[in-house]
């Protein structure tokens, strides 16, 4: 009688069941890193804005203070937007002409909002408090980095859950004393912080990886 | 006849005829034979010297690694990873950790088992000389067949051949190496 | 020169190799096919509508859902049970019964699994009890008996299907040398993965294949318990108890025979393997079924005692359930999974294929009904007076357990046609014994 | 004057006209008109505006253009709020912090009386509101209408545009119509002219509606509301020879015997009684007060009172008699009293002038002169009574609708104006008020809603919400207070004021009438109380003076009518959760169990036990039930502790055109309601032999004996529950604060504030009667009722049970994912994103407090519209688990505050929402940890225990036993 298959047979049917294997090992590592890739949280990629606004001039070169526009940062849960008359207080002088502006004039005269698209909007059942970080010394940098170098506001970090669990998990080492929350571009060692904040959060780990510190 | 041999293959009707011509052989000195049979022969394969006793070690320690990896995964991750207050229990709620312990041990023991069992057989394996041999086919029904390997050193085809017709066979075939 | 083999078990490989199959079969296929689909109709509207299209409500929160469930992974692990208990006493029934009693364990188990995902209210997250690194970096809790279940439910899935499928290698070499057409010989014979019948190899199939057996008893044994514990460990005064795992291996043990029963009472006539399936088997399948059925007996009466001892809520909850409102339930189980059984004290009632497949449909109903009693029946009596509601299934509900009949049927009916459904090889290897004693 | 009016009306249609259309900001042309907006433009950047202050409505405005514009993140489901932008407002608003709301104190109006509150409102949408500490009616409290607002204030259904014979007109056109017929009506000095509204307290609208009459002298005003005080107010006139009205002081009442009625729900002060009572109970230097309810139909009151004396309305009457009597309270001794009635007279002599009895408005007037003449003897004025100045005076010359109708039929009627109000519905059916409105030539209604009076008007104005408009409001004890807008109109529509300015000739901007009143009062000072009482929300010093009046002297009642032996009593009441029907297609009340029967979506007639055996019935049985030759076919309740041979019908329900929500839900008990007798008639019951299926969230009323409601004798313990049950547990330690609650079963009156405030606070989704049918209706709190006792006369028990917080929580050990665990507080957290739906949770749950979203809860015809969302909540998706949270939104935002602020929290920071609503402190919340927070020492009272306590689940929410005083002391 004849043979059914033939040796190569043998090694296709081998070869196969091991290329089956493999390939679920490569799918799942794929998974893996695709879901922690910049690319699937939009980290780096600028979004069309109504007007193309500058923090690299704004906060960079020019130097101002962030709480200049963001002006509620230090008090509550938005940081604020600034308000086209806060805009117009210098454009009503500089680039008066400047047709990029008109959406700001317009708002203003007409006293309708101005539509940004936000970069950094987290999903609906996250509630993130900028007061209570920026007051307890996390800077802006720590999360929305080198905005003073940004042609176009990008986010700088994926802002997933596991990023945010880092730093809640042990907030110390990233942690400023109160004075350098604003800076760009700051070295941070744990070094210099007031100890009244470094003691409140040695212990505060189990406090800020509660589910209600961010979920309600 | 110049084409290089697998062995050479006797077919006999019956299970006794079979194990009698298996002791036969070792008994001439032959070391490189192997039986084939519709069922299995517990004692043969003791004869032919076939130890099992691999396949509960390979399950033992399979059931160890994964228990260890259950207990393990369930500890770091509900006491050192992430420990969060459930109700009020202990981090480590051992007894609640142990069924699915269990469980997972037995899942790898079973999946090492079978596995590893195709390992030793070095199956799948779809193509095998012997499949050649006409009628070996009832080998899965009612036929049992004695191979001598052209590997063992006693080997000559013609002596071979004339040793395996003094078992009194059905019949006697060579078995072409494949090539 | 090669001549065609004329053995013992030639004809059932004949009847998987068989060019045409009877009309009865079709039909039989076509109207499990039918339910099949309902199945998914079912399972979409629940998808897409959530779980609200059933009958469930606070404080039913599980129905028809964990009814099933429990009642197909009763029938899994019964009939998983049943077969490796067989193998590893080397009982003579094991040749006849076990490969399609595996092959009802499977199903089941197929059957079953499908609940615990679609009971979820987002089952497109189910994976979320498995513990794998997310980027939200939480992990399942693991003192939670759903997260045994989910690994239960998995290992039942692999272990069975693997001891299922190494015990069918040999069988299916048969069927790859049966085999007249290449194409079927070419099918079979990748299935086989070259099995060659080398002594050797049988003497580790055998050491693998027993060892996987044993392995499958303490499985079986956990499993079934953590159903049971599912309600054992809550709170409600009916279900907190300690008998509930007892009373889910025992009842599933039966659940499990009597399926195992039925499908061999309709493969012998279906097939006509009477001389597989012979006299002695079913007689003995028959006494198995009647003693499981006592035991189940025993455990109600337990139930009904241990209650009355129980202090007020217990026994209240637990009373209630027996004469309350759902007490057609409770009585319903009874009759059907332990009065109706004792039909098998005559030997007639045992050899007869009418009664065979009459009771072991009827414990199947029992206990059925059974689960039903415990998960809505349970629910009656809770802490608080103001809680207590009532709960009706919907037809969607309904739909969804035929649904899962039909699959199982199905899957059944394929296997019949195209798998030998008692393993040839074990019934040469006894036939040989036979003989040589 | 009259020659202004064009100008108002051109100003009105070119203010309406650009409104058409349901926007939430103002067309740009009226953004341009706005003076300070115009300061603005032509001022210099920017240092001009800090100075200007920019007032309320264009903060308002602004916020809510922002809202218009850009949604809001937190209230779609899922994860469309990840693509809510971000928008610069256009303008620096001084005070007003985006994101964070605004409190805004302003009153609402119940039958013509004014709740004080304080509405949240986010981005200039009003979200929820809060009960008001500076107002007398209030004291911080709610009512479940104060609660529901919100709703009604985002009603879908709300009419937007100007009716005429049911097809919708342009305000251009509706001014068109108006100018020729009010010129007209000008020179005939109103002749033919009937204005028909509901009694006010609005002192803006009496003077507005004096100008009118200044202006058409002829015209004729009618008064009415279904839920009349006519009885009182007869009563009153003829023993004190006036009209008066009467506010009571329970805090110095020692015996307190209501007749009928409802004390704590149904009275213009109810909040404010409730609270006082409480409070007097309280009070630990004085014995417990005593309270009687003599009623028919189970009320609160009653189940709070120490004793029900149930009778049938006919014998009240001989009750009353028979007690005044015996106190020689002017009455000849009765024949035969009630055996209850000397015990009950000897505890009145005993409190004398503490003693305070109280006739409910259903009473004949003959019931309410022998209450006030036994307060008048034993002289209760002046310790639990004072009298005031009628709260809403009477319009001089002012008729009822009877007056109206004849009118009509005597076709004495060329217009009629319906100010407010749904007289075609509430009016008694034998009036047959529609097809009479039909026959008026000219009739218009002002009313919120497209309802059975606007289909029977000519034309139909849409009024304004009272959150969205202005005007002024007085409160029971005659307390003003001021009523502002919270919002922006969210549909363009006039207000009664502005409507009433429009005909007397004056500005149509209802913010200028409501100052030119104040002006006119105040004078010299004007500015400043202004903005006082705008940021009070209270006119303080406004409560009207009590006045000494004289009882006649020679007053003498009635002879007792004999009491008639036929037919069966029929008792006609508010509805707790619709109240006169205006309340009809508000989702949050129509599924807001009621307090006794806790029937939902639906009324019934509430019958006694003994007499549904009479007539072998049983609840959801249809009756047919005849008044006076008019049937009604109802569904029965039978009502533990009614009264015998007597039928209560709530108003408020089978209403026709209430909207998409309130339509055909119930039966229309006006339907028979009689005209001359409104509140207590008589008729005849026949079994209908029809089911009619009623829709009630708790099925089982009795304790069953077991250990749910504890109460105790005053001073006593309540049974302490070992605390040393062995646990394999370990201690979890609570570093900071461990939040708990405290229920106070003795002060809880089952108003059911707490669990609307709860819904209103937490996004909690309206199911349906369909689903609560089948018992998945999502109150995170719910009031259960426990009856015990005979049925007859049962003792009623509520007991609030929202989430426990166990420490050992049962739930959380049963979850797979970890979607519900403990926080570093020991708060039993939901997270709602990580829950997969298993419901194992509630499975586990011995309290049953889980609530699960068994469908898409969030996209059904009851979905209230996202603007009326808490976006500090998130809303749920379907398939989730959720539950009482203990308002964790409120712990964050408080101690985030606390944090910014870099101080700990203070006890009483945090409040539930259900604490906040409830009007009797039942409820407290705070830091177990600090020993000496209220919550901590109501947990070391003797009366607390925790529910189910045995299970050891050792839970958070505990109870305070409820006090009874053993019936053998008398």
């Amino acid at each position: 009688m004849a043979q059914l298959f033939t040796p190569a047979a043998t090694t296709a049917f081998r070869v196969a069941i091991v290329l089956l294997g493999v390939g679920i090992v490569a799918a799942g590592a794929t998974a893996y890193v695709w879901a922690r890739a910049d690319s699937t949280w939009k980290v780096g990629k600028p979004a069309p804005q109504p007007v193309p606004f500058r923090h690299d001039l704004h906060s960079g070169s020019l130097k101002i203070d962030c709480r200049y526009c963001h002006s509620t940062v230090e008090r509550a849960a938005d940081a604020g937007m600034p308000s086209a008359q806060t805009c117009m207080s210098c454009h009503s002088q500089v680039w008066v002409g400047a047709s990029v502006l008109d959406p700001v004039r317009t708002s203003f005269t007409l006293g309708q909002p101005l539509e940004w698209t936000s970069v950094h909007r987290l999903p609906d059942y996250a509630y993130f408090h900028h007061a209570a970080h920026v007051t307890k010394g996390v800077a802006c940098e720590t999360c929305h980095g080198r905005v003073d170098q940004m042609p176009r506001t990008v986010k700088a970090q994926t802002l997933s859950m596991g990023w945010c669990l880092d730093c809640h998990r042990d907030p110390v080492p990233k942690l400023r004393p109160r004075e350098a929350v604003f800076t760009m571009g700051y070295e941070a060692h744990g070094g210099d912080l007031p100890d009244d904040i470094r003691e409140f959060y040695r212990e505060a780990s189990r406090r800020l990886t509660s589910c209600n510190t961010c979920h309600r | 006849m110049t084409q290089r041999l697998y062995g050479i293959m006797a077919e006999f009707r019956t299970p006794r005829a079979l194990t009698e011509a298996v002791r036969a052989a070792q008994r001439s000195g032959f070391t490189k034979i192997d039986a084939f049979s519709p069922f299995p022969l517990t004692d043969l394969a003791r004869e032919l010297g076939v130890r099992t006793t691999v396949i509960p070690w390979i399950a033992l320690v399979a059931a160890l690694i994964g228990a260890a990896l259950q207990y393990g995964s369930q500890y770091w991750m509900n006491v050192v990873d992430y420990p969060l207050n459930v109700g009020g229990r202990p981090l480590n709620s051992w007894p609640a950790f142990i069924p699915s312990t269990l469980i997972v041990a037995i899942l790898w023991a079973g999946a090492a088992t079978l596995l590893g069992l195709l390992l030793i057989l070095r199956l799948p394996r779809l193509h095998h000389p012997v499949f050649a041999v006409p009628d070996f086919a009832r080998v899965s029904e009612d036929r049992f067949f004695l191979c001598i390997l052209s590997s063992d050193p006693l080997f000559d085809p013609d002596s071979s051949r004339r040793f395996l017709e003094t078992l009194s066979p059905e019949a006697v075939r060579e078995v072409p190496a494949c090539g | 020169m090669s001549s065609v083999a004329q053995s013992s078990t030639s004809p059932v490989a004949d009847v998987a190799l068989s060019r045409r199959f009877g009309s009865m079969w079709w039909i039989a296929l076509l109207a499990s096919g039918a339910l099949v689909l309902l199945l998914g109709y079912t399972l979409i509207s629940v998808a897409l509508l959530g779980v609200g299209v059933w009958g469930v409500n606070i404080p039913f929160v599980w129905g028809f859902d964990l009814i099933n469930y429990a009642w197909w992974i009763g029938i899994a692990n019964g009939a998983s049970l049943f077969a490796a208990i067989l193998v590893l006493r080397r009982h003579d029934l094991r040749t006849s019964v076990n490969r399609f009693a595996e092959g009802v364990a499977f199903f089941a188990v197929i059957c079953a699994g499908i609940f615990p995902i679609v009971h979820l209210g987002r089952p497109w997250l189910f994976y979320w009890t498995f513990p794998y690194p997310a980027t939200f970096q939480v992990w399942p809790q693991f003192r939670s008996t759903l997260t045994w279940d989910f690994w239960a439910i998995s290992t039942h899935v692999v272990v069975t299907s693997l001891l299922w499928y190494v015990g069918l290698i040999p069988d299916l070499a048969t069927l790859r040398d049966r085999a007249r057409r290449r194409t079927v010989k070419r099918i079979y014979g990748i299935l086989a993965l070259g099995w060659r019948g080398s002594v050797i190899h049988w003497a580790y199939h055998q050491r693998a294949y027993r060892l996987v057996a044993i392995l499958v008893l303490p499985l079986i044994l956990v499993m079934q318990s953590t159903v049971a514990f599912e309600f054992a460990v809550t709170l409600v005064p009916d279900w907190h108890e300690t008998r509930q795992p007892l009373h889910f291996v025992a009842t599933g043990l039966a659940q499990g025979l009597s399926i195992v029963l039925l499908v061999a009472m309709l493969l012998r006539w279906g097939l006509r393997l009477g001389r597989y399936i012979d006299e002695e088997d079913i007689d003995l399948l028959g006494r198995l079924v009647l003693a499981s059925a006592l035991v189940s007996g025993y455990l109600y009466l337990d139930e009904f005692i241990s209650a009355l001892l129980a202090d007020g809520l217990t026994r209240e909850a637990t009373i209630s359930r027996m004469t309350g409102s759902e007490a057609g339930l409770y009585w319903t189980a009874i009759v059907y999974s332990v009065v109706i059984p004792q039909l098998f004290w005559m030997k007639a009632a045992r050899q007869s294929t009418v009664a065979g497949v009459f009771v072991g449909f009827s414990i199947g109903v029992g206990i059925w009904f059974d689960r039903f009693s415990i998960i809505v029946g349970g629910l009656q009596t809770d802490y608080l007076p103001s809680i207590e509601r009532t709960y009706s299934p919907t037809l969607v509900e309904t739909g969804l357990f035929l649904g899962t009949i039909g699959l199982f049927t199905a899957l059944l009916l394929l296997f019949v046609r195209f798998l030998p459904v008692v393993s040839m090889f074990e019934t040469r290897h006894d036939e040989h014994q036979e003989k040589s004693s | 004057m009259s020659e202004d009016a064009p100008f108002d009306l051109d100003a009105l249609a070119a203010r309406l006209a650009a409104e058409d259309g349901p926007r939430l900001w103002r067309s740009l042309e009226e953004l341009a008109d706005r003076p300070e907006l115009r300061r603005l433009m032509e001022a210099e950047f920017p240092d001009v505006f800090e100075a200007s202050s920019v007032d309320r409505r264009t903060l308002l405005r602004l916020m809510s253009a922002s809202l218009a514009l850009g949604g809001l993140a937190a209230c779609n489901g899922g994860d469309a709020g990840s693509h809510a932008p971000l928008l610069s407002q256009s303008r620096n608003m001084p005070g007003y912090t985006p994101g964070v709301p605004v409190t805004i104190a302003t009153s609402l109006p119940l039958n013509g009386f004014g709740r004080g509150v304080l509405v949240k409102s986010q981005e200039g949408r009003p979200i929820k509101i809060e009960g008001n500490p500076l107002h007398p009616a209030s004291l911080g409290a709610t009512d479940v209408f104060a609660q529901a607002e919100i709703l009604s204030l985002y009603d879908p259904d709300r009419s937007d545009t100007p009716l005429q014979d049911g097809s919708p007109r342009r305000w251009e056109e509706l001014t068109r119509f108006i100018r020729p017929v009010r010129n007209e009506l000008v020179v005939g000095e109103g002749r033919g002219l009937h204005i028909l509204m509901a009694p006010t307290s609005s002192p803006t609208l009496h003077r507005l509606i004096s100008y009118t009459r200044e202006l058409f002298p002829h015209a004729q005003w009618h008064v009415f509301t279904p839920i009349d005080d006519d009885a009182r107010r007869a009563a009153v006139l003829d023993g004190f020879g006036r009209d008066l009205d009467f506010v009571y002081d329970l805090t110095q009442a020692d015996t307190i015997v209501t007749l009928g009625g409802d004390l704590f729900a149904e009275e213009p002060g109810h909040l404010r009684y409730a609270a006082d009572y409480q409070k007097r109970r309280r009070m630990r230097d004085r014995e417990l007060p005593r309270l009687f309810a003599i009623e028919t139909r189970p009320s609160l009151v009653g189940a709070r009172a120490d004793e029900r004396i149930v009778l049938r309305p006919r014998d009240v009457d001989a009750f009353v008699r028979g007690l005044a009597a015996s106190l020689e309270a002017g009455v000849a001794p009765a024949p035969d009293v009630h055996p209850s009635v000397p015990r009950l007279a000897e505890l009145l002599r005993r409190a004398g002038p503490r003693c305070l009895v109280v006739a409910g408005r259903e009473m004949p007037s003959e019931v309410h002169a022998l209450a006030l003449a036994i307060n008048t003897r034993l002289g209760a004025f002046g310790t639990t009574i004072r009298a005031i100045e009628p709260v809403r005076p009477i319009i001089d010359g002012a008729q009822t609708l009877h007056d109206l109708a004849k009118a009509i039929e005597a076709d004495q009627v060329s217009h009629l104006l319906v100010l407010g109000g749904n007289p075609a519905y509430t009016a008694p059916a034998d009036l047959d008020l529609p097809s009479l409105i039909r026959r008026v030539p000219h009739s218009l209604h002002l009313g919120q809603h497209r309802d059975e009076t606007a289909s029977v008007c000519r034309w139909h104005v849409p009024e304004t919400h009272p959150l969205e408009s202005w005007g002024d409001l007085r409160a029971f004890d005659g307390t003003v207070g001021l009523r502002q807008p919270a919002t922006m109109p969210l549909k363009p529509a006039l207000s009664a004021e502005e409507f009433l300015g429009l005909m007397a000739g004056q500005t149509v901007d209802g913010q200028g009438l409501v100052q030119a009143t104040w002006r006119e009062v105040w004078g010299e000072g004007f500015e400043a109380r202004w903005a006082r009482s705008l940021e009070d929300g209270v006119v303080d010093g406004s409560a009207l003076p009590s006045i000494d009046i004289a009882w006649r002297s020679d007053w003498r009642p009635e002879p007792a009518a004999p009491v008639s032996s036929g037919g069966i009593d029929v008792v006609f009441a508010p509805d707790p959760s619709v109240w006169d029907g205006s309340y009809a297609n508000n989702g949050w009340l129509q599924e807001l169990p009621k307090p006794l029967t806790k029937q939902v979506w639906g009324n019934a007639a509430l019958i006694a036990p003994e007499t549904a055996d009479i007539f072998g019935i049983s609840s959801g049985d249809a009756i047919d039930l005849t008044v006076e030759g008019r049937v009604i076919r109802a569904p029965v309740w039978v009502m533990p502790g009614h009264a015998p041979a007597a039928v209560t019908l709530t108003l408020g329900y089978g209403r026709q055109q209430a909207g998409r929500i309130g339509n055909q839900i119930g039966f229309d008990a006006y339907a028979v309601r009689p005209s001359r007798r409104p509140w207590i008639a008589t008729g005849e019951i026949k079994v209908a032999g029809q089911r009619i299926p009623l829709i009630s969230t708790q099925h089982h009323h009795a304790l069953q004996g077991r250990d749910i409601i504890r109460v105790v004798a005053p001073g006593q313990d309540t049974p302490q529950d070992s605390d040393d049950r062995p646990s394999l547990y370990p201690e979890w330690p609570y570093e900071e604060h461990a939040w708990g609650m405290a229920i106070d079963l003795d002060a809880c009156i089952g108003c059911n504030a707490c669990v609307i405030a709860c819904q209103a606070e937490n996004n909690i989704a309206v199911v349906g009667p369909e689903e609560v049918a089948k018992g998945r209706e999502m109150h995170w709190l719910r009031v259960d009722r426990y009856h015990s006792g005979e049925p007859a006369d049962p003792s009623t028990y509520f007991q609030p049970v929202p989430c426990m917080h166990c420490e050992k929580a049962p739930c959380e050990v049963v979850c797979p994912v970890n979607a519900t665990v403990h926080s570093s507080e020991g708060l039993n957290d939901m997270v709602y994103n990580r829950c997969i739906g298993t419901r194992t949770c509630s499975n586990n749950c011995p309290y049953k407090v889980r609530r699960f979203n068994f469908l898409d809860y969030q996209g059904t015809d009851y979905t209230p519209s996202a603007d009326a969302m808490n976006p500090q909540v998130t809303v749920r998706d379907r398939g989730v688990m959720e539950k009482c949270t203990y308002c964790v939104q409120r712990i964050g935002a408080a101690r985030a505050g606390a944090r910014v602020e870099d101080r700990r929290l203070r006890d009483g920071e945090v409040m539930t929402a259900c604490q906040q609503a409830c009007p009797t402190q039942a409820i407290v919340f705070g830091d177990v940890n600090d020993p000496d927070s209220a919550v901590s020492r109501l947990k070391k009272d003797r009366r607390s225990y925790a529910l189910l306590g045995d299970l050891n689940t050792q839970p958070r929410t505990t109870y305070l036993a409820r006090i009874e005083i053993p019936a053998e002391e008398g």
